[in-house]
């Protein structure tokens, strides 16, 4: 019985609705969910190991067999994505112990938070379509809750948008799942694979992976991505970091996943679409982090550049590109979560997030200022950081297999995040320090040490790449090999 | 049968991209619960229409229609209503915090 | 509370009922008298008022007026939207009834609504005074006061001594 | 003229009963009928929303004094429970089991466990419904 | 043994403990013990010249990412060695006089740690065999040079001169790595070596050239190769210690290191070829055109260094010729140059240190390094004077200093390479040793303007701030050491050919032993002494009449430099994006819900069209009923009465009756669990939806143009089309058996009757679970947006 | 044609006399000239409509398969109660909300009370 | 036979919705409308029930109920709205 696979998902849905009952002790919470997710991250380490050793595993719940009930499935890419959502949540919520105010902490911010990791590693763990639908929708529904908490006007004025948008995707969702159940008749992911498989993807399904190309463009942020920089850029401090590391990725795992399992057979339509798609998006995104003055707008839209990066490789789809992918998915949520909790932690000190407001923060607080500088290098892909590793494998792959306007925009698009985060660096970081530091607002104590464990992450990611390549390649070589996982799935049947 | 209410789906969600499309938040969120209505009948009719019996085994019947869009719909109905709680009563916190329901006056820009 | 011992079997029954067994088990009617139980804790608060024993028979009669009175105005309404040319003249018009307690002022306004031609639309603030909206007054004021003492009639048969 | 809302009040009340039982019947029902947790649940609810529009807000929560938050959240738990109780008994998570017994007084009776998870399901319904009219009515 | 790769960790375990130990060493200078790490390294790197000079070469590998064949493969061969020992020694020197230099105000943990980062980074560079790790270390050589040169980053110049050459090198960077990847990609190793070994096969490769190019990009930029020269001047804003070590003894030399590195892989061609003499002689000319007209010392030595880069950088394209040749006479011929270039690469950086050191201690002592406030510091600074005059006379190539006897290799390697006969030299050979000639006369130029505009003439001390004396002992000791190995090696230079030229010449190409000459002063009268008298005598002439001709400069317009240029083209890449970017992300949700409806239109809906998807196909429909229809119809009109309601409560009883005739559609298809469940939701929804109302004002007529209009009903239109047209296909063709016969068992399955519940409740159970959780999280959303309020809340937008 | 068949059609019969009722009903709806007066329609014969369609509905299943539907009865007891309230709280808001009476409209007892 | 007729009336019931459909659409005023609704309720219980005799099914006999409450809290929620605006009233309101 694989019954611990379904724990990523089901102790922050059941540690948070406890929390519900301690509504007014904000700091218990915290630590409670903290311990949660690091139980969660432990709990993940064992399912990457055992995955290693005894392959692809499943648990059906409720005992039935796939394709008819919902299944988890456990492979080395959702895997890795759990686990690495897993401690990023624990750090961000570290961090929101420091420095969230009681007021928030008790309206239910941790249990948000908690059924938003919830639904994160639900939809990476599920092996049913539709099941796929429900968890995306439980990830959606906390990060509204997450988005309006606080209710300021910029917060509540981005919300309508972003739910707006995030309601009419959902309904691509389901009009996708809708035709594909009408041409295949089940919903199970290994299933579908195989049925598609089966009349080799006919020009329906193809139109039909569209639909779900342009539900996952939308979560992921991919050339659909108006709704995220100004959702990203209004909540307080904590979500936008968790925004920024967790909830594109969840689409972009998606857009894997189906392209990889199920609509891979007619890549000269889909693939290409999705190759044309990242690289508006890196040229679009490139230009949005160059072309304001306030820094939250700013890490807003590198989180676009990074989406379309990742999905360069899925455009390519070499094992090569693949692997690339996996390791910029992961470092790119070490990495967004940091970005995003250092920039909020700029704004609180100096209390506006526009540059002109900031200067000099560097004298006073060194440590923020250092932070902020490896956290854009790692983002820029400079080694040995942890952008470095994923950046070499899809410009190699693009290399490889031709896709040079890919390989350029993609190269260039590092030069837009450095130059982007290098203006923040230089005019918040550097010039005259304005205040003395008796007027500088004092950090918080123990503010940084969050950012600093990402910190360390980011440099450990990138010089420990070695420990991490057997999942990767494992990760990659099943993503590409889509007969493993539906064996994994459905073997037992046939 | 199925062919027209899928016709009928199109006229609905015609209907609704139009109201999603207009600047008054009432209007988006009118136009995203037709939308919703469209997608259950999409669903309903992707099983096929087929006239087997109400899926009860006591009607002891031949055929059954198809169960299991059935219980997508459910599935999908709650959330609908979920979220369409949700996002009235965000509109209407919006209206009381920015003072207006016109998504024209919602832009927001970078400078403000 | 006897009213609300009799309520807590009416919903048994009403359990009973629904449950459609093809024959009556007293396990079922047990069933529905514990949940009665529990709606009646649930509600209890709203039932501040007394309750009176039924009296099924005036009950019975008093629906059988009821039916009659409902398919007379019916008809009576059928023809007049049938008929070529409308040739009514609304309006609305008091009455002062002589009913006591909610019960019997509610019955007497549902009734009186379902009957030719009228609809009560407000209840003055003290309960005294039903305003009738009235399909055609000159022809049907008569007949609608007629009916109204009928039913006043029959609903004290039924909640009174 | 002050608005008279006896005749509305007092026929909610029988209408209240009507759609509770109505409601828990369904409730039960859903296993061989149509029905169930959700659909129990949202009549359930459904008499409460009658009750928020015949009296005023304040009078229904004085009536019910529940938080129905915390009912909503005792529910999405029972749900749970139901869910990881196999799981302790070496078998997968969610799985349910049903099983027929002689009973006292009720003879053979159908018990199965997703009554309990459907049970779970209809207090999250009521809960929540409640909850959302509740808030959105007492907002100024 | 992992000698080399912990020679090149050392400095950075030393950067990682100089902020743990500079608070414990008490009054003791922190300098000092950081002067150990490039002492003790030259003396490693020193100790492997035996070996070296006789052909042995050193390697050590360290994995890193064995599974991607990226290792940590250290390499020691003659070029790496000079290198190596340039790097330490230049260190070494230029941490000792930074112990004098740095004045008590600066952060020395800072300067120190950004010193020792770019030692280890740069002997990175030079000792990798392994592509990828070389960019490693590559970028961690722009990165520290971009904190030293913002040391004083409350300085607006320093910021400004660091984002331009991190800019620059990271862009051309991310070239190289390219080009890596291209080379990867052709030969499947990461290693130089082994590349070097097969690349032979690949020659004829579509990747070839561009690689080619691509890694070029990097050594350009870096070597501030015309036209991304640019950031070196801007680099000056760095303490002079800095400018003396990276802006002209090392970093920048990385590009001429990459060029020699990758000579045996790409060279032999007449692009590689060209594309280095050209750009080699460009930058020389501009650079030392350009110097003359500077006024501030150290941009006079800034352009002065482009310009000697280009010149070695000329000789490296030159020389690349041997590569055709291969071996033999006519190979060992052209080989001179490379072996020029390398001569020439340490002898700039022994007369350019002193040179930087120079003007570091009158920039010290007097305070400014404005030619134009300047003069006859000669009484006040004679020993500076000294190191000027060697220095300055040593770049000028004049006799009796190590830069004579590199210069006349140049200008034989010009000479020779104008009567190439390969590349298609011939025609326009001739003006390679005329360009290189006018540049050498500018060079002489400049070196004399650096002589006597600063030490001769009239003292203006009166508009200076100090009293200008000489430094402290300790400051001159650098410089001294400097001067006297540019003296030494005029005199005894085989020493350094013999020992390190020759065995790093085969480490560019190798086997060309015989290119390796004899140096000497003395030639005779030959072409390139007549070039050097003509150098000084027009060269003198130019001096003395700098005035009449200085005009020239005016020629180029102010606003076409490259730096402006390069202003430009941020500021207008921020607008045109602002620009851009404002335009479609505005902020308007009908717009982006345009967008996106758009995008499936034309996506889905073209996939249908162009796939050749789209069949419809009427005959597997079930029969309709005329009440069916009829309830088709009512739906229908009730759907688009909704678009032209006056109010929004007309609206609400539309949607009502469309929620209505759903839960009807549902029981006639059989459905009651559904029409229960759509019933009630369907009331509730009404019930919120009017609760809501009282918050919000009555709707308005859509006052949106005509135009905007017709476009939304448009795009309507089209999505319901394509909607409908992919429901109609998938309808036609059923492929496969639903898998939901299975469930039809389900009484024995799971105990009920009802199969959409035991769908529900026990199939599909974890569906619901999760549903129910959605409904509750709404539920708390609603809760806590209608409670948590701004004003009675935290109020302010970042309440944290 | 045995007794049952005879129910059976009763059952039916009732049922079309129903529709027939509920379209006529309509018609006023679309006839009468005013709210108050539609609300008449609506809430008396179309509950007739309802009670005679219900009604052969119960009697069908009974005659059939011997089927004694208490939601029905149910039904039938629920729309008695509601339908007469919805009409009165129907008129009460148009009155409230200002809704003119038909000209051809005779008194307004209401009319004084408002006014004051 | 019965089916013909069972269809007739299903029939005539639905052609009553469109009629009260009409009266939403076109008004005039909002308790106009609600009737309407309230009316389209009351003939889709009696649809229902129909359709029940043409399927020979008791599946929807609870849908009958639901409708008539569900026409009923919709109708009195509509009213309110259109008497106050505020559908759930406060006491402090009184
Ligand atoms: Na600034
Ligand atoms: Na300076």
């Amino acid at each position: 019985m694989n019954n611990l696979l379904v724990l990523p998902m089901l102790l922050p849905i059941v540690v948070g609705v406890l929390l519900i009952f301690l509504r007014t002790y904000g700091r218990v919470q915290a630590w409670i969910s903290i311990a949660s997710m690091l139980v969660t991250s432990g709990i993940s380490v064992y399912l990457l190991h055992k995955v290693q050793t005894d392959g692809i595993f499943r648990l059906d719940f409720g005992g039935w067999e796939p394709p008819f009930g919902i299944l988890f499935v456990a492979d080395s890419f959702s895997v890795l994505l759990v686990l690495t959502s897993s401690i990023v949540t624990a750090i961000c919520l570290s961090y929101a112990l420091i420095s969230t105010s009681k007021e928030l902490q008790t309206m239910y911010f941790y249990p948000s938070v908690l059924f938003l990791i919830a639904g994160v590693n639900g939809s990476f763990l599920t092996g049913d379509l539709f099941n796929l639908f429900v968890c995306f929708e439980v990830m959606l529904l906390s990060s509204y809750v997450l988005l309006t908490l606080g209710n300021s006007k910029r917060q509540l004025r981005e919300a309508i948008k972003y739910v707006s948008i995030n309601i009419v995707s959902s309904w691509f969702f389901l009009v996708a799942l809708a035709f594909l159940y009408g041409a295949v008749g089940t919903l199970n992911m290994a299933h579908v694979a195989e049925r598609v498989a089966e009349v080799g993807q006919t020009p329906l399904l193809t139109t039909i992976s569209i639909v779900f190309l342009i539900v996952f463009s939308l979560k992921a942020g991919l050339l659909l991505y108006f709704w995220l920089p100004g959702s990203y850029s209004s909540p307080p401090i904590v979500t936008s970091a968790l925004f920024g590391a967790l909830l594109t990725k969840v689409g972009i795992y998606a857009l894997f996943r189906t392209f990889s399992l199920i609509f891979y057979h007619q890549p000269e339509t889909t693939h290409l679409l999705i190759g044309i798609m990242a690289a508006l998006t890196l040229i679009g995104g490139s230009l949005g982090a160059i072309a304001f003055n306030d820094i939250r707008t700013i890490a807003a839209y590198n989180v676009v550049i990074a989406v379309g990066f990742i999905l360069v490789g899925l455009a390519i789809s070499t094992p090569a590109s693949i692997e690339g992918s996996i390791y910029y998915l992961i470092h790119d949520m070490v990495a967004k979560a940091l970005l995003f909790l250092l920039v909020g932690t700029m704004i609180t000190l100096s209390g506006t997030s526009k540059m002109a407001g900031m200067s000099g923060l560097m004298k006073n607080y060194p440590l923020l200022g250092w932070s902020f500088f490896v956290t854009m290098l790692s983002l820029a892909g400079i080694p040995p950081l942890s952008g470095f590793i994923g950046k070499v494998l899809i410009s190699g792959a693009a290399i490889d297999s031709g896709s040079y306007v890919l390989l350029a925009l993609a190269l260039l698009s590092s030069i837009f995040v450095l130059y982007s985060l290098l203006r923040v660096f230089k005019n918040c970081f550097w010039g005259e320090t304005i205040v003395s530091k008796e007027e500088q607002p004092p950090l918080r104590k123990g503010v940084l040490w969050p950012c600093l464990a990402l910190v360390l992450l980011t440099i450990g990611i990138g010089l420990g790449t070695e420990g991490m390549a057997p999942y990767v390649t494992d990760a990659a070589e099943t993503l590409l090999n889509p007969g493993i996982y539906i064996d994994a799935v459905l073997g037992l049947i046939q | 049968m199925e062919s027209l209410i899928i016709i009928l789906v199109g006229v609905l969600t015609t209907v609704a991209i139009y109201l999603v499309l207009s600047k008054n938040i009432v209007r988006v969120i009118l136009g995203t619960a037709i939308l919703s209505h469209a997608v259950h009948l999409l669903i309903l009719s992707m099983g096929g229409l087929k006239l087997g019996a109400v899926p009860l085994l006591g009607e002891e019947a031949e055929t059954y229609v198809d169960a299991l869009p059935q219980a997508l719909i459910l599935t999908a109905i709650v959330i609908s209503f979920a979220v369409t709680a949700f996002i009235l009563v965000l509109a209407y916190r919006a209206h009381q915090e920015l003072g207006t329901d016109n998504l024209s006056a919602m832009r927001g820009s970078d400078d403000e | 509370m006897p009213a609300q011992f009799l309520l807590n079997i009416t919903i048994a029954f009403l359990w009973t009922l629904l449950m459609d067994e093809d024959a009556f088990y007293p396990t079922t009617f047990l069933t529905g008298y514990l949940i009665g139980i529990g709606i009646l804790f649930l509600m209890h608060r709203f039932f501040g008022t007394k309750f009176y024993l039924l009296r099924v028979f005036s009950a019975l009669k008093l629906l059988l007026i009821f039916i009659s009175e409902l398919s007379q105005s019916s008809l009576l309404i059928m023809k007049q939207i049938l008929s070529p040319k409308l040739n009514i003249k609304p309006g609305i018009f008091t009455y002062e009834h002589s009913m006591e307690g909610d019960y019997e002022l509610t019955t007497l306004a549902l009734l009186l609504t379902l009957t030719p031609g009228s609809v009560v639309m407000e209840v003055s603030p003290d309960g005294k005074v039903f305003y009738i909206h009235a399909m055609d007054v000159e022809s049907s004021r008569d007949s609608v006061l007629k009916s109204i003492k009928v039913f006043e009639k029959a609903i004290m048969e039924v909640t009174r001594n | 003229m002050n608005i008279n809302d006896v005749i509305l009040k007092t026929v909610s009340k029988a209408v209240v009963l009507i759609i509770l039982t109505f409601g828990i019947y369904l409730f039960f029902s859903g296993h061989n009928e149509p029905g169930g947790g959700f659909i129990g649940g949202l009549v359930i609810a459904s008499a409460f929303v009658l009750m928020f529009l015949s009296y005023d807000s304040e009078t229904v929560s004085g009536a019910l004094p529940i938080d129905f938050k915390k009912l909503s959240a005792l529910g999405v738990l029972l749900a749970m429970i139901s869910g990881i109780a196999p799981m302790f008994f070496g078998g997968a998570f969610l799985s349910q089991s049903f099983g027929y017994f002689d009973l006292p007084i009720f003879g053979k009776t159908e018990l199965a466990t997703v009554t309990v998870f459907e049970g779970g399901i209809a207090l999250t319904v009521v809960g929540v419904v409640v909850n959302i009219i509740l808030s959105i009515s007492e907002d100024e | 043994m992992y000698l080399l790769i912990i020679a090149i960790l050392i400095p950075f375990i030393a950067t990682a403990l100089i902020p743990l130990i500079h608070n414990r060493i008490g009054s003791l200078h922190i300098g000092w013990l950081v002067l150990l790490v490039p002492t003790a390294l030259f003396i490693i790197f020193a100790l492997q010249i035996p070996a070296i000079s006789v052909g042995e070469v050193l390697n050590q590998t360290a994995n890193w990412i064995p599974s991607l064949g990226i290792n940590f493969t250290v390499y020691l061969d003659g070029l790496s060695l000079i290198l190596a020992l340039l790097i330490t020694g230049m260190g070494s020197l230029v941490v000792l006089y930074s112990i004098y230099y740095l004045s008590p105000s600066d952060s020395f943990p800072h300067f120190y740690a950004y010193l020792l980062l770019f030692m280890g980074a740069m002997l990175g560079v030079v000792l990798s065999d392994n592509l990828l790790v070389l960019y490693v270390f590559w970028e961690l050589t722009s990165i520290s040079s971009f904190l030293l040169i913002a040391f004083w980053y409350h300085r607006k110049n320093s910021r400004y001169g660091a984002q331009k050459s991190l800019l620059i090198t990271v862009f051309g960077g991310l070239g190289m790595l390219a080009g890596f990847m291209m080379l990867h990609s052709m030969t499947g190793t990461f290693s130089i070596r082994e590349i070097i070994a097969v690349i032979g096969q690949y020659t004829d490769h579509a990747l070839f050239y561009p690689a080619m190019f691509l890694v070029l990009l990097g050594a350009f930029t870096k070597s501030a190769q015309f036209p991304f020269h640019i950031w070196l001047p801007d680099a000056m804003e760095a303490p002079t210690p800095v400018s003396a070590y990276l802006h002209s003894a090392t970093m920048v030399k990385a590009g001429l290191y990459l060029v020699a590195r990758f000579t045996p892989i790409f060279a032999g061609n007449a692009s590689w070829f060209w594309t280095i003499t050209i750009v080699g002689l460009i930058t020389l000319f501009w650079g030392a055109f350009c110097a003359v007209r500077q006024t501030d010392l150290k941009a006079l030595l800034a352009y002065s260094t482009i310009s000697q880069l280009g010149l070695i950088m000329s000789l490296l394209g030159l020389g690349s010729a041997a590569m055709y040749f291969g071996d033999g006479e006519q190979g060992a011929l052209y080989g001179l140059a490379i072996f020029a270039a390398l001569f020439h690469l340490v002898n700039h950086s022994t007369f350019k240190g002193a040179l930087f050191m120079a003007v570091g201690i009158i920039d010290h002592q007097v305070g400014t390094r404005d030619i134009r406030r300047l003069g006859g510091l000669m009484a006040f600074l004679p020993i500076t004077f000294t190191f000027a005059v060697i220095g300055s006379f040593s770049m000028a190539g004049l006799p009796f200093f190590n830069g004579f006897l590199s210069k006349e290799m140049f200008f034989t390697a010009t000479v020779n390479a104008a009567g190439l006969p390969a590349f298609g030299v011939s025609a326009w050979g001739v003006l390679i040793p005329v360009i290189a000639w006018i540049a050498s006369v500018f060079t002489f130029v400049y070196c004399m303007i650096l002589v006597f505009r600063t030490f001769f003439g009239s003292s203006q001390l009166k508009k200076l701030d100090k009293q200008p004396v000489e430094p402290s002992i300790g400051m001159l000791i650098s410089p001294a050491i400097l001067c006297i190995l540019i003296i030494g090696l005029f005199f005894a230079p085989n020493l350094l050919g013999d020992y390190l030229l020759r065995p790093a010449l085969n480490g560019v190409i190798p086997g060309i032993s015989g290119a390796a000459p004899q140096i000497s002063a003395w030639h005779g009268f030959n072409t390139e002494l007549f070039m050097t008298l003509g150098i000084v005598i027009v060269g003198t002439l130019l001096f003395l009449t700098f005035r009449s001709w200085f005009k020239i400069y005016r020629l180029q317009p102010a606003d076409w430099t490259f730096t402006v240029l390069y202003n430009s083209f941020l500021k207008d890449l921020k607008r045109v994006a602002n620009w851009i970017t404002t335009h479609y992300m505005t902020g308007h949700l009908p717009a982006y819900f345009a967008y996106i409806f758009i995008f499936f239109i034309a996506t889905a809906g073209g996939a249908l069209l162009i796939t050749g998807a789209l069949s419809v196909d009427l005959m597997a429909d079930s029969p309709i009923s005329i009440y069916e229809g009829m309830l088709v119809a009512v739906m229908a009109v009730a759907a688009v009465s909704i678009l032209f309601a006056k109010s929004r409560l007309t609206a609400i009883l539309l949607n009502g009756v469309l929620g209505f005739s759903i839960a009807i559609f549902f029981v006639l298809f059989r459905a009651p669990d559904l029409a229960l469940t759509q019933l009630v939701i369907e009331t509730v929804t009404t019930t919120l939806f009017l609760l809501c109302f009282n918050f919000l004002p009555e709707w308005k007529k859509e006052d949106s143009p005509k135009r905007t209009k017709i476009r939304n009903a448009l795009i309507a239109i089209g999505g319901g089309v394509t909607v409908t047209l992919i429901g109609l296909t998938v309808n036609s063709g059923e492929l496969f058996e639903s898998i939901s016969g299975y469930f039809e068992d389900s009484y024995e399955l799971a105990g009920g009757e009802n199969i959409v519940n035991a769908i529900l409740g026990d199939f599909r159970a974890f569906d619901t679970m999760l549903e129910s959780l959605v409904l509750f999280i709404a539920g708390l959303g609603v809760y806590t947006l209608i409670r948590l309020k701004v004003g009675k809340g935290s109020g302010k937008d970042e309440h944290q | 044609m045995n007794i049952n068949t005879i129910v059976e059609y009763f059952g039916v019969f009732l049922i079309l006399i129903g529709s027939i009722m509920a379209v006529i009903s309509a018609i006023g709806i679309l006839r009468l000239p005013d709210v108050y007066t539609r609300s008449h329609a609506a809430t008396k014969s179309s509950t007739l409509a309802v009670l005679l369609s219900l009604s052969g509905t119960f009697i069908y299943f009974w005659a059939s398969e011997n089927f004694i539907s208490v939601r029905l009865i149910l039904g039938i007891i629920f729309v008695f109660l509601t339908a007469p309230v919805a009409g009165h709280l129907i008129t009460r808001a148009a009155y409230r909300s200002n809704v003119k009476l038909a000209d051809s409209s005779t008194e307004d007892a209401l009319e004084e009370l408002f006014k004051k | 036979m019965i089916n013909t007729i069972l269809t007739i009336a299903l029939s005539l019931f639905i052609l009553a919705i469109i009629l009260a459909l009409y009266r939403i659409i076109r008004g005039p005023s909002m308790p106009d409308r609600v009737v309407a609704l309230d009316m389209i309720g009351v003939n889709l219980i009696s649809g229902v029930a129909v359709f029940s005799v043409v399927l020979n099914t008791h599946a929807f006999l609870e849908v009958i109920l639901i409708v008539g409450i569900l026409a009923f809290i919709s109708t009195l929620a509509l009213a309110r709205f259109v008497e106050r605006g505020d559908i759930v009233e406060h006491k402090h309101d009184r």
